[in-house]
Formats: C-alpha cells, sequence, structure tokens
C-alpha cells in the first residue's frame, strides 16, 4: 500500500488528537469529555495505522473505544453528575498542577531539541503484510510469561471491580 | 388507592413507602417508572406506577379511572330497559355476557323467566362472545410479549364470530343483543347454518395457535413460572375466572350456579395447577374449546318456540334487591341492584371481573421484571371500560 | 511539506502526555482524573508504537499490553469511584480523604 | 487524468490498496448508495413480507404494490417536526444517531463484494468491522442517556449490555473460522476478509462444512449472536415496544430517528456480510467443487439476469392481475415500467463483460438477502426474550458453546 497524502493526514489526526484531548481536561460535563476522549482514541487508531501498526489500531478501537469507553459511559450514567457540574470544577492546587506540568513539557522540549539526531531517519520498512501474525507469534512467544501475567491482572481486576461496586453479593 | 383527580402527584405513591424523589437511581437502585396510561400494553388507559431496582420490580401501583364514566350512577336515572345499552361499553369486547348478566339480574327482580329458546339463543351467543373474548386476550398477550404473528390470525377468526353477530342484532361489538325477558330478535335464516360453520371452522384455528405458541421456547420461557399466584391468595382477593381456575380451583359460576340453561349442556371445566401466566394461557386455550363445545350441543337441541316472556312495557320491579352473578369471559361479573319500585332502579352496582382481577397484579410481579408486569397484565385479560366503568 | 518523521509522532504523544498530568492534576472530577490517566497511557502507546516502526514489533505488543492494563485500571477505578459515589454522594476527588469510612 | 483513471481497470486488487483515489471514491459512493437504497428496499421487504406472514397486504397505496412506499416514508419523515426535549443535552442528543450512523457505514469499506470489488482490503478487516461496529453501542448508551427520561434510560442500559454481551460470543465463533483460514499449506492465517474468502476457496470447501458440524456450530452461535448485536427480534428488548415503548429511540423523532433506522439495517446488513463472508464462502458461487467446469460456469454465470427476468416477470404478472379500471391506470403503468427495468437489467447482466464482473456481487448480494429474509421470519414467529433470559441465553449457553467449538477447531486442525 502506498500511503496517501501522509503528511495531511498526521497533521489531521494528530491535531484531532491533540484538541479533543484538551476538550477532555477542560469540559464541565463528563458525557462530553469522554465522548472527546473517544474521538481523540480513534484519530489515534489512524495514526498507528499510519505508523503500519494495523493489529494495535485494530485493538484500539475494539478495547478501547467500544470497550473502556462504553464503562465509562455507564458509570458516568449511574453517577448522576449533576451536582458536579455546579461546582468549581479545578482543585485549589490547579496553578501548581499547571507549573509542575508546564515543567514537564519542557523536559520533554529540552530531550527532544538535544535528540532530535539521535532518531535514524530512514526507518526500516514495515511489515504490514503480516502484522497481526508477526505480532502474535511475540506475544504467545517471547512475551508468554507477560501475556499469562496480564490475563491473571484482569481476572485481579474483575473481582476487584465487582466486589467493589456491587452492595450485596 | 388515591384520588385520580388529585393534581399532587405524590398522593398516588401512598403504599410505595417513597421519601423525597431519589437523586439518583444508583445510590438507592430505586427507580419510579409510569408506565401509562399512554402505554401501548396497558390495554387501555391503565397507568401502573412501577417501583423498580434496575429491571426487578419492588412494588406496583395501580392508578385507573382514565376511562370513567359513571356508569352505575348513569343507571340511577334510566329505567330498567334504558339502562340496557349501558352495559354493553362496560366490557366492550365480551359486550354479550355483559348483556346476559343484566338481563337475568333484572329478570330475577322481576321474577318472570326467559322462555326456553330465548335461553338457547343467548347461551350459543354468549359463549361465541367468549370465544370472541379470549381471541382477542390471546392475540394482545401475545403481542405483548412480542410475537406479533397470532394477532392478526385471531382478529381474522374474530371476524367469523362478529360477523354471525353483526347479522343477528346489527352490532358487532357493542351487540345489545338481548332484552328483559328474552331476546328481541329472532334468529335470522341461516343462523345454525353459520354457527355449524364456524364450529367447524374453527378448531383447526385453535391448533393453529397453539403450534405457534404452546411449544415455542421463547413463549415458554417467558410464561412458565411468571406472575404466579397461590389459590389462597386469589381467594383473598376474590380473583376469579380463568385467573382462578388456572390456580387450580374448579370454580365456574356456570357450574357452581347455573343461570341461564347452563345446567342442560355436558362440558368441563378446565383447570392449571401452577397458577402460572402459562397456565392461564392453557385454561384459556381449553376454554374455548369447552365453549365450542357447549355451542354445538345448544345448536343441535335448539327449541322452536317464543323468544319473550310477558313483561310489561313499564317496568316497576318490587322494592327489593337483587344479586346475580354471571361466568363472563373474565370471570365473575355480578349485579347487584336495588329496586325502590319505581321505574328506576335505585342503585346498580357492577362487580366487574377485570377490577378485583387486576388487585392481583401487585402480588403476581412482585420481584419480577419488567418485562414480566408486560406478560401479567396482558395475562389478567383486563379491560380498562370494565375496570373504571 | 516536511516528511513525517519519528519525532513528530514523539512530539504528539509528549503534548497528549502533559495535557493528561495538567488533567490529572487539576480537575476534580474522579471521572474526568480517569479519563485523564487514559490520556496519559495512550500517550505512552503513541511513544511504544512509534518507536516499534524503527525498532521491531516490541513496541506493538507492549502497547497491547498497556491496553490491558487500561483496561484493569478503569474497571478497578469505576468500581472504586461508584463505592465512594454510594458512601459520599460526590465525585470530588478532593475529597477523598479517609482511608476508611 | 484519462490514464490514472483508466489505469485502475487493468489491476488486480481493490482500488484501496491500488492507491487510486478516484476509484476508491467511486466505489464509496457506489457502496454507500448501494446500501442506502438496500435499505430502503429492504423496509418495503418487510413490510410486504411481514404483512404476508400475517394474513395482510402491508403498504399497497403509494405505487403500484406499495413501491414507493419507503421514498414516501422518507419524505414524511424528512419533513416532520424535529423534537428536542428541553431538558435534553442538546449536543449528545444531536451527535448520537450520527455515531451509530457512522459505525454502521463505515464497515462497509472492507466487505468483500467480490475479489476486487471492496473499497479496500485492510489486513485487519475482520478486526477493524467487528471493532467499528460495535462503536455503534455508544450511540446506543448516548441517545438513551441524553434524552434524559427513563424509557430511553432503561432501553440503553439493556443495550448496551446486550451488545456488549453477545459481542463475546460473536467473537469467540469469528475466532474459530479465523482458525480455519490458517490450515492450508503454507499455515498462515489471515483478518483480511478478501483473504477468508480466498483461504475458503483454497481449500474448496466454505467454512460452513468444515470439519462438520463445528464450523456448523460456530456458524448458528454467530447467526444468534448477530440478531441480538443487530437488536432484532427476538432480541429486541431495547426497544421493546410493549415494555418500553420504544426504548433508547424514544424521545427521537423525524430525521434522526430516520437515521437510527437507517443504521440499524445498514448494521444488520452489515453483520450479515460477516457471516456470508466468514462462512459462506462470499461472492462464490454456490457448488464450486461438484458443478465444475466451463458449462457450469456459464450455467450460472447466467443466474443473475435470469433472476433479474424472473422478478422482471413477478411484476408483468402483477400488471396482468391489476384491476382494469381508470383508477388503476397511472399504478398499472408504473408497475409495468418497473418490470420493464428490471427486465433490461436482466438483459444487460447477460452481456458477456458485465456477466462476468457482476457475477460475484450478485452471488455474496444474494447469500446477504437470505439472511434479511431469516431476520423478518424471525421476526414474525418468535416472542421476546426476557432480559435476564437473555443474558442467560447470551452468557450461559452461546459462551461456552464457542469456546468449546473454539478448542474443538484447533485441536482438530492440529491433528489433521
Amino acid at each position: 500500500m502506498t500511503p496517501v497524502a501522509t503528511p495531511f493526514f498526521f497533521y489531521l489526526l494528530s491535531g484531532l488528537t491533540l484538541v479533543s484531548g484538551v476538550l477532555v481536561i477542560t469540559r464541565k460535563n463528563a458525557v462530553h469529555s469522554a465522548l472527546a476522549l473517544i474521538f481523540g482514541l480513534l484519530a489515534q487508531a489512524g495514526l498507528y495505522l499510519m505508523l503500519y501498526a494495523p493489529f494495535v489500531a485494530g485493538v484500539q478501537i475494539i478495547l478501547y473505544a467500544g470497550g473502556i469507553m462504553v464503562l465509562f459511559l455507564f458509570v458516568i450514567m449511574l453517577v448522576n453528575l449533576e451536582r458536579s457540574q455546579k461546582e468549581a470544577q479545578f482543585n485549589k492546587q490547579w496553578l501548581v498542577g499547571l507549573l509542575a506540568a508546564g515543567a514537564l513539557g519542557g523536559l520533554f522540549v529540552a530531550v527532544y531539541m538535544r535528540g532530535q539526531g539521535l532518531f535514524p531517519e530512514h526507518a526500516p520498512l514495515p511489515l504490514e503484510g503480516s502484522n497481526t501474525q508477526q505480532v502474535g507469534v511475540l506475544l504467545y512467544g517471547q512475551y508468554m510469561f507477560a501475556f499469562e501475567i496480564a490475563s491473571l491482572l484482569l481476572l485481579v481486576a474483575i473481582i476487584g471491580a465487582v466486589v467493589m461496586a456491587k452492595k450485596r453479593i | 388507592m388515591a384520588d385520580p383527580i388529585t393534581k399532587d402527584p405524590t398522593s398516588y405513591l401512598s403504599h410505595l413507602e417513597l421519601g423525597e424523589p431519589d437523586k439518583t437511581f444508583l445510590d438507592s437502585n430505586e427507580l419510579i417508572i409510569n408506565m401509562g396510561p399512554q402505554h401501548p400494553a396497558t390495554h387501555g388507559v391503565l397507568r401502573v406506577i412501577l417501583k423498580l431496582d434496575g429491571e426487578k420490580v419492588l412494588g406496583t401501583e395501580c392508578v385507573i379511572g382514565y376511562l370513567h364514566r359513571g356508569v352505575e350512577k348513569i343507571a340511577e336515572n334510566r329505567t330498567y330497559t334504558m339502562f340496557n345499552p349501558y352495559v354493553d361499553r362496560m366490557d366492550y369486547v365480551a359486550a354479550v355476557s355483559n348483556g346476559l348478566g343484566y338481563c337475568e339480574a333484572v329478570e330475577k327482580l322481576l321474577n318472570v323467566q326467559a322462555p326456553p329458546r330465548a335461553n338457547y339463543i343467548r347461551v350459543i351467543l354468549t359463549e361465541l362472545n367468549r370465544i370472541a373474548s379470549h381471541q382477542l386476550w390471546l392475540g394482545t398477550h401475545a403481542l405483548d410479549i412480542g410475537a406479533m404473528t397470532p394477532l392478526f390470525y385471531t382478529f381474522r377468526d374474530r371476524e367469523e364470530i362478529l360477523k354471525i353477530f353483526e347479522k343477528y342484532c346489527g352490532a358487532r361489538l357493542t351487540t345489545h343483543a338481548f332484552r328483559i325477558g328474552g331476546c328481541q330478535y329472532e334468529t335470522y335464516e341461516g343462523f345454525e347454518a353459520d354457527v355449524k360453520k364456524f364450529l367447524d371452522f374453527f378448531p383447526p384455528k385453535i391448533d393453529e395457535y397453539e403450534e405457534l405458541l404452546t411449544t415455542n421456547r421463547i413463549w415458554v420461557e417467558r410464561t412458565v413460572g411468571v406472575g404466579k399466584i397461590s389459590a389462597a391468595d386469589c381467594k383473598a382477593l376474590g380473583v376469579t375466572g380463568p385467573v382462578l381456575r388456572a390456580s387450580g380451583v374448579k370454580w365456574d359460576i356456570r357450574k357452581a350456579l347455573p343461570y341461564a340453561n347452563y345446567s342442560e349442556f355436558d362440558f368441563e371445566i378446565p383447570t392449571g395447577q401452577n397458577g402460572d401466566t402459562y397456565d392461564r394461557y392453557m385454561v384459556r386455550m381449553q376454554e374455548m374449546r369447552q365453549a365450542l363445545r357447549i355451542i354445538r350441543q345448544a345448536v343441535e337441541r335448539i327449541p322452536e318456540g317464543p323468544i319473550m316472556a310477558k313483561v310489561p312495557k313499564v317496568m316497576k320491579p318490587p322494592v327489593g334487591e337483587v344479586y346475580h352473578s354471571i361466568e363472563a369471559p373474565k370471570g365473575e361479573l355480578g349485579y347487584f341492584i336495588v329496586s325502590d319500585g319505581s321505574t328506576q332502579p335505585y342503585r346498580v352496582r357492577v362487580r366487574p371481573p377485570s377490577f378485583v382481577n387486576l388487585q392481583a397484579l401487585d402480588i403476581m410481579v412482585r420481584g419480577a421484571l419488567v418485562a414480566d408486569v408486560i406478560a401479567v397484565i396482558g395475562t389478567l385479560d383486563i379491560v380498562l371500560g370494565e375496570v373504571d366503568r | 511539506m516536511v516528511p513525517i518523521t519519528t519525532l513528530h509522532y514523539l512530539v504528539v504523544a509528549a503534548a497528549l502526555f502533559v495535557l493528561g498530568v495538567i488533567g490529572v492534576l487539576t480537575r476534580r472530577n474522579v471521572v474526568i482524573v480517569l479519563m485523564s490517566i487514559e490520556l496519559i497511557l495512550n500517550a505512552v502507546n503513541l511513544n511504544l508504537v512509534a518507536f516499534s516502526r524503527l525498532w521491531g514489533l516490541h513496541g506493538q505488543v507492549f502497547s497491547i499490553f498497556v491496553i490491558t492494563d487500561a483496561a484493569a485500571e478503569a474497571a478497578v477505578g469505576l468500581g472504586i469511584l461508584i463505592a465512594f459515589f454510594r458512601n459520599k454522594e460526590t465525585v470530588n476527588v478532593d475529597e477523598v480523604d479517609l482511608l476508611k469510612w | 487524468m484519462l490514464d490514472y483513471i483508466t489505469s485502475y481497470l487493468g489491476m488486480n486488487t481493490t482500488p484501496g490498496q491500488a492507491g487510486n483515489i478516484f476509484w476508491a471514491t467511486v466505489y464509496i459512493l457506489v457502496v454507500f448508495g448501494g446500501v442506502s437504497v438496500a435499505v430502503m428496499a429492504m423496509n418495503w421487504l418487510e413490510r410486504k413480507a411481514l404483512a404476508h406472514f400475517q394474513i395482510r397486504l402491508g403498504p399497497m397505496r403509494v405505487g403500484p404494490h406499495g413501491l414507493l412506499q419507503p421514498i414516501a416514508d422518507a419524505i414524511k419523515l424528512f419533513t416532520k417536526e424535529d423534537i428536542i426535549p428541553a431538558e435534553a443535552d442538546k449536543f449528545v442528543f444531536w451527535i448520537a444517531p450520527l455515531i451509530i450512523l457512522c459505525a454502521s457505514f463505515t464497515v462497509y469499506i472492507v466487505v468483500p463484494f467480490g475479489p476486487t470489488h471492496a473499497i479496500t482490503d485492510l489486513n485487519i478487516g475482520i478486526l477493524f468491522m467487528l471493532g467499528v461496529s460495535s462503536l455503534s453501542v455508544l450511540g446506543v448508551v448516548m441517545a438513551g442517556w441524553a434524552s434524559n427520561s427513563h424509557y430511553p434510560l432503561i432501553g440503553s442500559l439493556r443495550s448496551s449490555a446486550q451488545m456488549i454481551s453477545y459481542e463475546v460470543a460473536m467473537g469467540m465463533a469469528v475466532v474459530s473460522a479465523i482458525l480455519m483460514t490458517s490450515l492450508n499449506k503454507t499455515g498462515t492465517g489471515t483478518l483480511s476478509m478478501i483473504g477468508i474468502v480466498q483461504a475458503q476457496q483454497e481449500q474448496q470447501v466454505w467454512f460452513l462444512f468444515k470439519f462438520f458440524p463445528l464450523g456448523l456450530i460456530a456458524f448458528i452461535i454467530f447467526a444468534i449472536a448477530m440478531v441480538a448485536e443487530t437488536n432484532r427480534a427476538p432480541f429486541d428488548l431495547p426497544e421493546a415496544e410493549s415494555e418500553l415503548t420504544a426504548g433508547f429511540h424514544t424521545e427521537y423523532s423525524g430525521l434522526r430517528w430516520s437515521l437510527f433506522m437507517l443504521g440499524e439495517y445498514a448494521a444488520m446488513i452489515a453483520v450479515s456480510s460477516i457471516a456470508v463472508t466468514l462462512w459462506l464462502g462470499g461472492w462464490m458461487r454456490p457448488f464450486p467443487n461438484t458443478l465444475s467446469g466451463e458449462t457450469w460456469d456459464l450455467v450460472f454465470s447466467l443466474v443473475p439476469g435470469l433472476s433479474f427476468l424472473g422478478l422482471a416477470l413477478i411484476a408483468f404478472i402483477g400488471v396482468a392481475r391489476m384491476p382494469k379500471h381508470a383508477y388503476f391506470r397511472i399504478q398499472t403503468i408504473g408497475l409495468a415500467g418497473f418490470g420493464a427495468v428490471l427486465g433490461l437489467i436482466g438483459l444487460a447482466l447477460f452481456a458477456p463483460p458485465v456477466r462476468d464482473r457482476i457475477q460475484d456481487i450478485f452471488w455474496f448480494v444474494a447469500k446477504v438477502a437470505v439472511f434479511m429474509y431469516l431476520y423478518i421470519w424471525y421476526r414474525a414467529t418468535f416472542p421476546r426474550y426476557r432480559f435476564d433470559q437473555l443474558m442467560k441465553v447470551g452468557w450461559k449457553v452461546l459462551l461456552p458453546v464457542a469456546i468449546g467449538v473454539l478448542i474443538l477447531t484447533a485441536i482438530v486442525g492440529v491433528i489433521f
């Protein structure tokens, strides 16, 4: 596949990602935030496709947009947030937080400015055609143990969520 | 029951023990839902206030009166004859039964007897009407549970009954078929042939309905064990009709206190054991077959003779009171009439089966799911015209 | 136009990360804080996938683990949120000041 | 420019893979337009077929045999007042139907109507389809929440729980089919929609019959789950009209409501095409093995034209049966014209170049149409499940069976 208009789509998708990121942290209504986050996640899936990672993009759509965000929306629907919409949206240390985040951003800028030359410019040929298979081989081969741990983590999370959220078990 | 004219909505919620309305339903897991009066599955203008925990029903409160026309009060300002058509408008899908009950009650008060031929005609029409009523019930009940098709099948076949009614008395629904003392009309030519044709036509149709539903897996899952009510609860609440019989009580006024000339016919009272929705369905299906059996006997034995007893033009029943009840398709339909000797009844009180049966709703749906409420409202077979009168 | 290099992706990821951090540090609503954490995880994912174009597929495999982790985190976090909301009728993070209630 | 346009025609791949923007746009327009027309046709067919199941006639007034009914409906819905409840969250209320519509139309990007007749062929095709079609649950949740009313809220909670639950069983069934694609000489499976059909072509068997009865069971699981996934009878609880009036779209009216319907029907066609691709050999004609050879190829390539001629014949029979009365003249002419158009299409399909290009699409569409008919049939026959029973079927019956089939498929695949 020859990529079409790569820079244009890169700027479009990354712009969407960042704008929706800003919306996530500024909206009053949590549902609007969630909606923005969903759009951000989808745009990011597009970025993954551009990075020749179709499998991750698919997982992103199914798990993140279709799974986790539904969970978020569910909880937002269950906890009535009307009261919290009327209260102050930002906490008292917001200035400190903003400064800290700014410092972090500055750190990133500095690192990228310094380390710009360290990235090899010519990327190796992407393995798009058999990407899923390669990922599968790695996942069930080299990272077998991590994979099992992840499944255990999910089990623990399920039990934990049920125990906490259910009134009577 | 709260006053339906009250503007204060919380006055309905008396026995649901509500505090202030909950802000969220996660917090308390309680949700108040207003089902009706404009709702596709409440069979008219019934309003049910449901208190839910998620989908589980914690309690119900029926609000009725949206179809109240003051039928009983109207009776006090009409003569006995003039009131006769009004009763048809109570249970409008079983108008013939209503008319029969009223006519017989007044006859009892006047102490006259309808002639035998009139009684046979009455039995034939009443039983036909029982079938029509059950057909309407089956169609709407199945539609409530989600099966669309039986509705159209039952309406197709109900049409045959309505055609007989129309030919007999000119009306299809609110027939006003009977008069005090007998029947107004002699049977039309070919009446017996029409009825016999229907008798042959209908049994395969019942099989067709049963084929669609009785063994349908989803239908069985939706109805077995749903809306259970014990015989003791039925008796305590005064529930009658197929609902009572499905709980295993062999009580049918046609057998217990025979009226018209039901004692001359040979038929059985179908009963169920579990008192759930499926049993009520089966009981009603059996009742349709039994009704056919009665009609067949009646149509074969129908005698010649007068159709009207001697009743005075101006009816002035002696001072006194009478209670007469018949087995309407929905249960015991009773008329209590007090006469002060004038041309107009002093008081008429109707005991409508739907109204009494509706009480059982709360017992039947507690702990069930929202979908079961619909199934139970369907299976109680209520007609709001009769509940509200 | 400048060809798109890995650095471009890294800059986007960094910006997303900073946005997430701002959200976590300044917002009071727990749901939005959790969503900001998702933003941070996504920024990490973007970094991993961008690097995987240079150094093989390990980054992509790791990003799948990160997504798994995000799912677990969201489930537990929202579970805590529901339990918290049931007891205190609020979703403000600065009112979570007791270890046990 | 002209070269650019014609250069694609010689290629043996989809426009998306060829990177040809012009043809990709054309394909997108054709597919989306075709799906919209199919939804309208489905609307008419559903009302008509359902009516005949129920001894009614269905729409008869607008156009001959109600053929113009969908158009009349569309005009009515477009001109209807668009009500937004005062307490609703306006933005979310506005965007929810769009999400459903986008989700159910986007999946058509990878639907393989033929070896070259797809907008593009992603190598995560099936994953993409499942993922994007699962996004419509977001629209449902938002519609229910934004309406700010109890019935839609319960409807959307039911709906999202149902869609998420059945997605699991559905995914398992799909995985067992994908597993079968890897059972060829090279041992590499594929997620690409075109690749899956080609795998069936290579292995000379529809996956429905592969490892009988394993493929069949997986297919049945998918066929049940897909009905639940699209909220159709007997799993139509989210919009169970006798319980929740109309479920999550109770508060919607006019254009927005029609967007929901459009999305729902488009999703039905989309999941059916997944089923066709995975188990029923996609665009392949029936009996490619037993009835092979030049003559049979020719015979089967005539079927599209013949079926259109058959439809034209039905239309002409309808013309002959029309009452001979001045009142029906316009209707008769209209029906005759419709029949003539069908007949002309049928004749055009006999021309060899058209025939070769079109028959893949025809077989694919014909197989999908069978599923569409099944949907209508279910709706006419079955009562509705209750919510807890629905969950029981999903989690306690379909999921274990699907996992069992998956494991057995893997074992059988390794052994043979």
